[in-house]
């Protein structure tokens, strides 16, 4: 990876790319009615464009570029503004069955208008879910008394950069330039182009994708020199060839969606493409083992690693486990066997296909075990000397900083990249044909869907909506790197339950 | 010992169950596209839907997946959606719609219920969603059980067990083993509390619990000859004195209410090879009846909580997972927790609830509300109030009920194979107790956020 | 007094030990991680130096924050004691972490109750940095001790013991007495003060911040002999680590336990334990295993049989092939003790001193899953003989080394190297090394059912004595015959004359080969070859035992090696010889250089620095044959040379470690000897050969390549192996052979597995073995690929299977694998045609072969939930 | 005995207990009460299906105009009306009864006059049909 890569575009420019779609969701619905006699006032009137002419007639508005009730008493309020009052506005009840409490219907579409501008949006929420806790509950201090208004631009001054070899070990040094890589979706879960397109987006912010378990795709070797490539408990297309050609190589031994449950890729998601790549059975579900049948305790986790280090002598090795109750014990056991980097899954992350028993119950979410184990690595004496990545339920730029502050160096990022790509979250990725977005999906007719200029550009654009947002959190709590914010707890403050059954405890 | 298999079946549901959200289609200001988006619907909702003429309604909800794909691409914008209040009328506030929904699901087709995308609802919740599993990787490897790839046993015995036995000097065993009983799941089928069924439904049930290798706990009262073939299936509970004369010999298993225990021997007397059961209320001062009870022989105890896993009390009920660890602990104090077999029912409506409750002491659950929803009950209790049922729950035959409650407890059963897995646990006996295999939110998030300051709440 | 009062009486006795015990619901515990451990119990005391070696070989398996060695069966006058008094008194050892607290402690828990026959303090090094230590060892005080006969009996009378026979209530009382010491002393009160090492008669324990090895050298006991010794490397993850208390061995009465592993299950085994009045203090895995065997021992005193089948529950279908009367019983004791059997992966390695039954043990366990490697091993030379247990092969290897090199009847060879099957109902996944003290002092080795594991009695050791060197007749013409015919011929000839030679015609003959290999190029390449078919094949050795010629064989063929020319010299050869020393003069071959020789021995296990880096290089530098040779546990050889490397071969000779060729992408790896865990994962193209056994994943992961084994597999052999792998194992799998298999169909390009389900007897003779394939769980879930299993008497039933299928053997399926089985043929000399032969007549193919395929599993195919 | 369909959009707020209440019709009549998620669900096609299937009379109670949570279904309900009543008067069914009626939230009262309206045209259907 080229040092100097930072200064050719950096970053690089956000371009505007709508959606896909021919009516995209909105927040609101306008309802024009047959008295309209197309007289264009109210064309005139809004600036966001909703409405527009096509020939002599006003078409049928765009809603998703409507701000809704908030216009409500301005001057460009179109719906008082119509004589002939043709047109209403009412809350767009589809909105119910977009999202969940994770991503709500609000926090998603505010994830599609940063994808498409690359800035945050006005009106619609862009920090936080509806979860009822965890990062919901959480809230930086300055944004407690009212915040000034942000200008969204860009601070050379304050550095996002982190380095991701910290062992002083005699390896190369790797520095990416926002403290977050994208997470492991294999081919197979998400289709070729999905791959490539986090691929060139990753590529051009100087940062890592990972390749997932399906193995190593030819068509991303142009992009090598930003790929993880990942040994997972299958062993699936992992031959020293890939291993060799990766810069970080990243063993998979739980997913934070499906703990202790290995790859679960559905039958009809094996299409010859897919069953070639991992030599398999084309139709065959692909049930990937447990644990890595080699490793049964952590010296063989130690062995396992010196594996992978003497094949690639210059790979830095990452260690994606999920968080279970002694997720301490792992992370030291991890650090003592030679990893350079520990990445810590969350209960709550994203996944392809995973038992809904396995999503809810097993294991704990990031936001409880990034502190535990900070303030383990510390007692320990080796926190700095780790690298801590945390992954699985990270939204938004301001979940970012609320777990680097609780004590991890970088995220990893996932669903997040999928719903810049308009993923709805409905939950359906796990059939073959689930996928109506072409994103989660093998299918060549559906995954034709998704170009990969148009997927590149709108993860990129999202990236540079989360790069302004971490430069404005940082300023406002007067820190000029990243690196400075890891394991403040002391900026951050958590809104206690109100316990409404207090008696019942 | 050989390995348990469960025998699924692709069961479909006698009556369309209702979807979560209403396919509106406008046809006013339809543009008449050549490709209608329609068409292209990856759930051929606008294909299979039909009339449905017992609701008097579209049948899209049911085939919609609500990926919004129509929504979004019609040119005209004629699609949205809407939620359907038949889907919100479903169960109550602890059986949400969510839940019977997917119960209904693994009654169909008998598999695990998988999805994509990560867990979509919220951080924690009450009860059993205070509590979360935990899960080996590194310092203990995971068992590779899903689907029984590597053998983990889900069996349990119910009865008495000594806690040790004596041997002569060559080896042969002296100590007398009081009788107990091996079954292949921890799960004994039962009836709720409300409502009445009848034999095609009891029918149902018994036929589930000779096929599953497991016990169905039938009032004594509905038994007759015709029941007689499942006998070494039935745990026949009696309720009043008097009906212990009518226990058949043949019998097994008898379960008892906790005012009756002065009558075990009478229902032992001459059936020194029976095993009884005493059921026993939640409540306060549970402990201390229980630790009587196994002082004097008592080898099962049934413990109960109302449908939504509450103590029947007033004041601060405790759930079942709280109100079971503290009698099992209790019997653990006083040394005799291994002699008696402890079986706790109420609130199990999920897989993971039937987990949860063992991992917190229980060595096996008892189900009933549950398993009438595999039969499509919609717990709208109008037969309380004399109406008649929306499923006609009465008229099912009793075969298609068997095969729907075995799929349930077949995916009940690799649920439980997965979350054992994930753990490492290759013996569900094991589980009973075994508190370093749980994570409480309650203390993870005191650890956790022990440092940040506290704002109070809204 | 009946048996089941004495229980209930010593149980109660136990409940005012600690009225107080919080019983927090979730105890915080000391979190294990992985570790190393070995074991060995010899007829003739050793000394403690000959555990050093193999603890410094398992250094890779811990982290130097634990380490612990304890001894059984000790000798009188090291100690300064009378044998009568070793051997009925308590040897109470106790490590005062604060040397200040000795007086108080003894005024209060030893001078009161004891009769003290002797206390005396072990003497160390001077100054613990010496050895390389960070952190102060404890001192240790030794006591032997005598429960007062007053004292005896107010205990006797206090807990209604009257029936008890007084020295079991003396036990009792030293059992208490420790708790309350450790209880006062370690854990109550916060800062850890001193704590009982162990209170055994005839035995004893030291462990310390540091490994194993440090112990022996920082307590000098080199030269302290014993009986039995067992060591611990330890990997805890838990936080920092300043006192020994949580390291292993933990003392049980009069036995030491330690264990490699984790229990998934801590809690609830805690919890049955409670129900017992047991309560653990030092909350490790290692103290709870120890406690329990300790309650079934001597409270509950079960057989060791019931002992192992409560602690290992025998399950699936090998529960069902055991005799209908031991499934009676194991049943009731699965019932009573499920609870306190022990999840997870893990394996204990027992010393103890059966005093009642006056004989010295040494036991193994493994858990019932085959989740942790372990290794037997058995050397009986008539005079001495040696019974050894550890993680490692090579750790087995190292010690018989040492012993070897202080007293010459031992043999660095073991006659017999096994594993165990977990929860089996073939060895129980047990191997107990028993001696009998007295005067006939002689070694038996049993499995759980009492089934004694022998070694061939006709034949005995050698007292090594190297004759000067004869130009005997038969020397004479093997040399002649070495320029006009092959080594393969020569040894055929050869094989017919050994049994008729003695130890010192043999070594005769081989030194005098290896003499001439060393004079130029070819005749080197001859000898090597021939001593290498030596080495590799099985033959009929008379009266000598086959461990002692492998040795002479290995001795020579490292005496040719080690004389090949240094790389850094300018003399012209064929072969060019490397070491840890001139490592740095490697530079690409010159022509007319071919070989290049690695000498392993001082190489690291594993690193930038070690020997398979070495070996990469050397490619990189365009050397393409390699001789890798006096391996010691290194690990990875032939891992790193990446894509397409046809055309290289590397040739292993030694003890090789852990994931040897695991990646190979053309080259091929020839082992001449047994090989360890995780051999050739992810095979993407090439050839594995190995003469010997080969440990656990065995071809994990594998893409294609060839395969051939001539011993048996360990656990889980071709799991989730995809695309085209071809093996051939002779021998068979300790269970999941070819789980997750996904290997297309065979007949199509596709890879499965011969399983011969064969071995030798001691006269070098084929042997079928008692089942081709004894496990439960056979191609369970695979979806592809196939399995040829020669299984003449259909010993293989349907309930092994769990997605495949029987089917006979077509016409096809023969021709696909014959070529295999001629390799197989020309690799190891086990003829096809003799492969066909059935209680001496030779079969048609299809009724000898048998084959596996995959079935279309409702579970694997189509989709999720069908709308 | 007439069969009488009533759709009532669920966001009115009413149980199926409160509109039984409010209209107590007398018992011999079968009445089948379906709650709609918004009255923009009701169609022509669902109407005629309904008649179909034997209903005699049905009736609507949709949000009042400005209050309809889609925002369309009361504004259109009426439109839908007619235009269903015509193409039942082309197949020459015009005696059916089919009424659409825009019922103010939480009023039981108001409930109570459509419940009347009702049962009035009940008796003129009953008059024309079975007269």
């Amino acid at each position: 990876m080229k040092e100097c890569n930072k200064t050719e575009k950096w970053p690089p420019e956000v371009k505007q790319t709508p959606s896909r779609f021919r009516r995209p969701l909105s927040k609101y619905k306008i309802i024009r009615n047959e008295n309209c006699d197309n007289c264009g006032i109210c064309v005139d009137v809004c600036p966001y464009g909703v409405h527009k002419f096509v020939g002599k007639k006003v078409q049928s508005p765009n809603e998703h570029y409507c701000i809704g009730f908030a216009c409500q008493g301005t001057d460009h309020y179109c719906i008082d503004k119509c004589p002939q009052n043709a047109l209403s506005l009412v809350q767009n009840p589809t909105m119910e069955a977009l999202g969940d409490h994770r991503w709500p219907a609000d926090l998603i579409l505010g994830t599609w208008y940063q994808a498409e501008y690359g800035r945050p949006p006005a009106h619609l929420e862009y920090k936080i879910g509806d979860s009822g806790d965890g990062f919901d509950r959480l809230r930086f201090n300055f944004e407690l008394d009212n915040q000034t208004p942000t200008s969204w631009e860009i601070d050379p001054e304050i550095s996002t950069s982190i380095e991701l070899n910290r062992r002083g070990d005699n390896r190369p040094q790797v520095t990416i330039s926002v403290p977050w890589y994208g997470g492991g979706m294999s081919f197979g879960s998400i289709s070729l182009t999905v791959m490539l397109a986090r691929a060139k987006a990753c590529a051009a912010w100087n940062t890592f994708t990972c390749t997932g378990e399906g193995g190593y795709p030819d068509e991303l070797v142009p992009y090598k020199d930003y790929i993880i490539t990942q040994i997972a408990t299958g062993l699936f297309g992992v031959r020293e060839e890939t291993i060799k050609r990766a810069r970080i190589v990243e063993f998979k031994y739980a997913q934070g969606a499906k703990p202790g449950l290995g790859g679960h890729l559905l039958g009809d998601k094996v299409t010859p493409a897919v069953a070639r790549m991992r030599q398999s059975i084309p139709g065959m579900s692909l049930f990937s083992p447990f644990p890595f049948h080699s490793v049964y305790s952590v010296e063989d986790h130690k062995k396992h690693i010196d594996w992978v280090k003497e094949i690639n002598p210059k790979a830095l090795i990452a260690v994606k486990v999920s968080t279970p109750n002694d997720v301490d014990m792992v992370a030291i056991g991890s650090y003592y066997a030679g990893a350079h980097i520990i990445f810590l899954d969350g209960s709550y992350g994203g996944t392809g296909a995973a038992p809904d028993i396995a999503k809810k119950n097993i294991a704990m979410p990031i936001e409880l075990a990034v502190p535990k184990v900070h303030r383990f690595l510390v007692e320990e004496g080796v926190r700095d000397k780790v690298v801590l990545m945390a992954g699985g339920g990270i939204r938004t730029a301001y979940d970012i900083a609320k777990i680097i502050a609780l004590g991890a160096d970088g995220v990893v990022t996932g669903t997040s990249e999928l719903v810049a790509l308009e993923c709805t979250r409905c939950h359906n990725c796990e059939s073959g044909k689930g996928c109506p977005r072409g994103i989660a999906t093998t299918d060549p007719r559906l995954s034709a869907m998704v170009k990969l200029d148009w997927a590149a550009q709108r993860i990129s654009n999202l990236f540079y909506s989360w790069y302004l947002q971490l430069i404005d959190i940082l300023k406002r709590l007067g820190m000029k790197s990243v690196k400075e914010l890891v394991g403040r707890t002391d900026c951050l403050v958590y809104i206690e339950r109100y316990e409404k059954e207090n008696e019942k405890k | 010992m050989g390995k348990y298999h469960i025998e699924t079946k692709q069961v479909p549901p006698r009556f369309l169950p209702p979807g979560p959200y209403c396919v509106i289609a406008k046809e006013e200001g339809c543009l008449g596209c050549k490709y209608c988006v329609k068409k292209a619907c990856p759930y051929g909702v606008y294909e299979k839907k039909g009339f449905d003429i017992k609701e008097l309604r579209e049948t899209s909800s049911y085939y919609c997946h609500h990926c919004l794909f129509c929504v979004e691409s019609c040119p005209a914008g004629l699609i949205s959606l809407m939620p359907n209040p038949e889907y919100q009328r479903l169960g109550d506030g602890y059986w949400t719609p969510e839940i019977i929904t997917s119960l209904w699901r693994q009654a169909e087709t008998g598999k695990i219920p998988v999805s994509g995308a990560g867990y979509g609802g919220p951080f924690v919740g009450e009860g059993f969603d205070e509590m979360w599993t935990d899960m080996s990787e590194i310092v203990r490897p995971t068992r590779d059980g899903i689907h029984g790839r590597e053998y983990i046993s889900t069996a349990v015995e119910l009865g008495r067990k000594p806690l040790a036995l004596e041997f002569d000097p060559d080896k042969k065993m002296v100590s007398q083993i009081p009788p107990f009983v091996e079954i292949s799941l921890p799960v004994l089928l039962s009836l709720p509390s409300w409502g009445r069924w009848d034999r095609n439904v009891l029918f149902s049930l018994a036929k589930a619990a000779a096929k599953l290798n497991t016990l169905f706990i039938m009032p004594l009262k509905e038994f007759d000859s015709t029941f007689l073939s499942f006998i070494d299936h039935l745990m026949l509970s009696v309720e009043t004195k008097e009906a212990i004369r009518s226990i058949p010999a043949q019998a097994q298993f008898i379960e008892i209410p906790l005012d009756l225990v002065s009558e075990i021997d009478v229902v032992r007397q001459g059936h020194s090879e029976r095993i009884i059961s005493v059921k026993v209320p939640f409540g306060p001062g549970v402990e201390k009846t229980c630790l009587d009870l196994v002082q004097n022989g008592v080898p099962i105890i049934h413990l109960f909580a109302d449908e939504h896993g509450r103590e029947m009390v007033e004041l601060r009920p405790r759930f079942i997972k709280d109100a079971i660890q503290d009698v099992h602990f209790s019997l653990v104090e006083q040394g005799v927790r291994d002699q008696v077999t402890l079986l706790a029912s109420g609130g199990i409506a999920m897989a993971e609830h039937m987990g949860k409750t063992i991992i917190c002491g229980a060595d096996a659950v008892v189900v009933g509300q549950a398993l009438m929803v595999a039969l499509e009950c919609r717990l709208c209790k109008e037969c309380e109030k004399g109406l008649p049922c929306p499923v006609e729950i009465n008229a099912i035959d009793s075969e298609w009920g068997a095969q729907r409650i075995i799929n349930l407890m077949g995916s009940w059963h690799s649920q439980l194979l997965e979350v054992m897995g994930a753990m490492g646990m290759r013996d569900v006996r094991r589980l009973r107790g075994e508190l370093g295999r749980a994570i409480f939110y309650r203390d993870v998030i005191k650890e956790s956020f022990a440092n940040i300051k506290k704002v109070s709440g809204e | 007094m009946k048996r089941s009062e004495l229980i209930k009486k010593l149980v109660y006795a136990r409940r005012k030990l600690v009225p107080s015990y919080p019983l927090a619901r979730k105890l915080a515990t000391e979190e294990e991680g992985g570790c190393g451990v070995v074991g060995f119990i010899c007829n003739i005391p050793i000394g403690g130096k000959h555990i050093f070696y193999p603890s410094i070989q398992m250094h890779n398996r811990g982290n130097g924050k634990g380490g612990g060695i304890a001894a059984v069966g000790l000798s009188a006058e090291t100690l300064g004691v009378s044998q009568e008094i070793l051997d009925n008194d308590y040897l109470y050892q106790i490590a005062l972490l604060d040397p200040g607290v000795q007086g108080q402690l003894e005024s209060e828990f030893i001078e009161p109750f004891f009769n003290i026959d002797k206390a005396q303090r072990v003497e160390t090094v001077g100054d613990y940095r010496d050895v390389g230590l960070e952190v102060r060892p404890p001192d240790v005080m030794q006591y032997f001790v005598r429960v007062k006969p007053g004292v005896l009996e107010e205990f006797i009378s206090e807990n209604h013991l009257e029936g008890i026979d007084p020295r079991r209530a003396e036990d009792e009382f030293v059992y208490q007495n420790s708790f309350k010491l450790n209880q006062k002393y370690y854990s109550s009160l916060g800062e850890k003060k001193a704590f009982v090492l162990s209170r055994g008669r005839n035995m004893c324990i030291f462990k310390i911040v540091g490994y194993a090895e440090q112990v022996v050298q920082y307590y000098q006991l080199e030269n302290f002999k014993a009986h039995v010794w067992i060591a611990h490397q330890r990997y805890p993850t838990k936080g920092k680590v300043w006192h020994p208390a949580g390291a292993h061995p933990f003392a049980g009465l009069d036995e030491a336990l330690v264990h490699n592993g984790d229990f998934a299950n801590y809690f609830s085994v805690a919890q049955y334990l409670r129900q017992h009045n047991v309560f653990p203090l030092f909350l490790t895995d290692t103290e709870v295993a120890i406690l329990l065997f300790d309650l079934l021992n001597r409270t509950y005193g079960y057989p060791l049989e019931y002992i192992i089948e409560a602690i290992a529950p025998t399950t699936e279908l090998d529960f069902d092939f055991l005799p209908p009367e031991k499934q009676h019983i194991y049943r009731a004791l699965h019932a009573s003790h499920i609870h306190g059997s022990p999840d997870g992966p893990w394996f204990f390695i027992i010393a103890r001193n059966e005093f009642y039954q006056k004989y010295y043990q040494l036991i193994g366990i493994t858990d019932t899953a085959m989740l942790r490697p372990q290794v037997f091993a058995l050397y009986d030379g008539g005079e001495v003989q040696v019974g050894l247990i550890a993680s490692e092969k090579q750790a087995i290897d190292a010690t018989l080394r040492s012993l070897s090199e202080e007293d010459k009847r031992f043999c660095p060879v073991a006659d017999k190297y096994w594993n165990a099957r977990g929860g089996s109902h073939t060895d129980g996944g047990t191997f107990i090394f028993t001696l009998k003290k007295g005067d006939a002092q002689r070694l038996v080795c049993t499995d759980k059912f009492g089934k004694e594991v022998r070694v061939p009695l006709n034949q005995r050791p050698w007292e090594v004595n190297i004759p000067e060197f004869q130009e005997t007749s038969l020397l004479k013409q093997l040399k002649k015959q070495i320029e006009h015919s092959l080594p393969l011929d020569v040894f055929r000839q050869f094989v017919s004359e050994i049994p008729g030679l003695g130890y010192e015609e043999f070594y005769n003959i081989c030194s005098g080969l290896a003499q001439m290999a060393t004079e130029d190029d070819v005749t080197k390449e001859w000898v090597i070859e021939f001593l290498t078919l030596l080495n590799d094949r099985y033959y009929d050795t008379g009266e000598k035992k086959r461990s002692w010629l492998l040795w002479i064989v290995s001795e020579n063929l490292k005496r040719i090696l080690g004389g090949v020319v240094p790389i850094g010299s300018e003399e012209i050869s064929r072969y060019k010889y490397i070491d840890w020393q001139n490592r740095k003069d490697l530079r690409p071959p010159r022509p007319g250089e071919e070989i290049l020789v690695i000498n392993a021995w001082d190489f690291p296990p594993e690193g930038d620095e070690c020997d398979a880096r070495l070996i990469c290089e050397a490619y990189f530098k365009g050397w393409r044959r390699f001789i890798a040779y006096n391996y010691r546990g290194q690990r990875f050889c032939g891992c790193g040379l990446g894509p397409k490397t046809n055309g290289v071969r590397i040739d292993v000779y030694g003890s090789s470690g852990d994931y040897l060729g695991s990646g190979l992408d053309g080259l091929e790896v020839y082992v001449h000897g047994n090989a360890q865990d995780q051999v050739g994962q992810i095979l993407n193209a090439g050839k594995i050969v190995i003469f010997g056994d080969v440990g656990q994943t065995f071809l994990y992961g594998a893409k294609g390549g060839e395969a051939y084994v001539l011993g048996n597999a360990a656990g889980r052999p071709l799991i989730n192996a995809v695309g085209c792998p071809r093996v051939v194992i002779n021998g068979t799998a300790l269970d999941y052979l070819a789980e997750s298999f996904m290997a297309g169909d065979p007949l199509k390009g596709g890879g499965f597995c011969i399983l011969n389900g064969i071995t030798f007897d001691e006269r070098g003779r084929l042997k079928e073995l008692p089942t081709p394939y004894p496990g439960s769980n056979l191609f369970s879930l695979a979806s592809g690929g196939a399995i040829y299993v020669r299984d003449p008497h259909r010993k293989l039933v349907e309930e092994q299977l769990n997605g495949g299928v029987f089917t006979n053997l077509t016409e096809a399926d023969w021709e696909l694998i014959l070529p295999y089985l001629e390799e197989n043929e020309r690799l190891f000399g086990i003829r096809v045609d003799e492969l066909l032969t059935v209680d001496g007549e030779k079969r048609r193919p299809e009724d000898v072969y048998r084959k596996v395929k995959a079935v279309r599993l409702k579970v694997l195919a189509g989709q999720g939930i069908p709308e | 005995m007439k069969k009488v369909t009533v759709y009532f959009c669920k966001n009115l707020g009413y149980s199926q207990r409160d509109i039984l209440d409010a209209f107590n019709l007398p018992s011999e009549v079968s009445i089948n009460l379906v709650g709609m998620s918004c009255s923009c669900e009701i169609t022509a096609g669902l109407l005629l299906k309904t008649y179909e299937v034997g209903m005699d009379l049905i009736f609507v109670l949709a949000c009042p105009e400005e209050e309809c949570v889609s925002g369309e279904g009361s504004k259109r309900i009426k439109r839908r009306i007619e235009y269903t009543k015509e193409i039942l008067n082309e197949l020459g069914l015009e005696k059916v009864r089919l009424e659409a009626f825009h019922v103010p939230k939480n009023s039981l009262g108001a409930l109570k006059e459509i419940g009347d309206k009702i049962k009035q045209s009940m008796e003129e259907v009953e008059s024309i049909f079975y007269g």
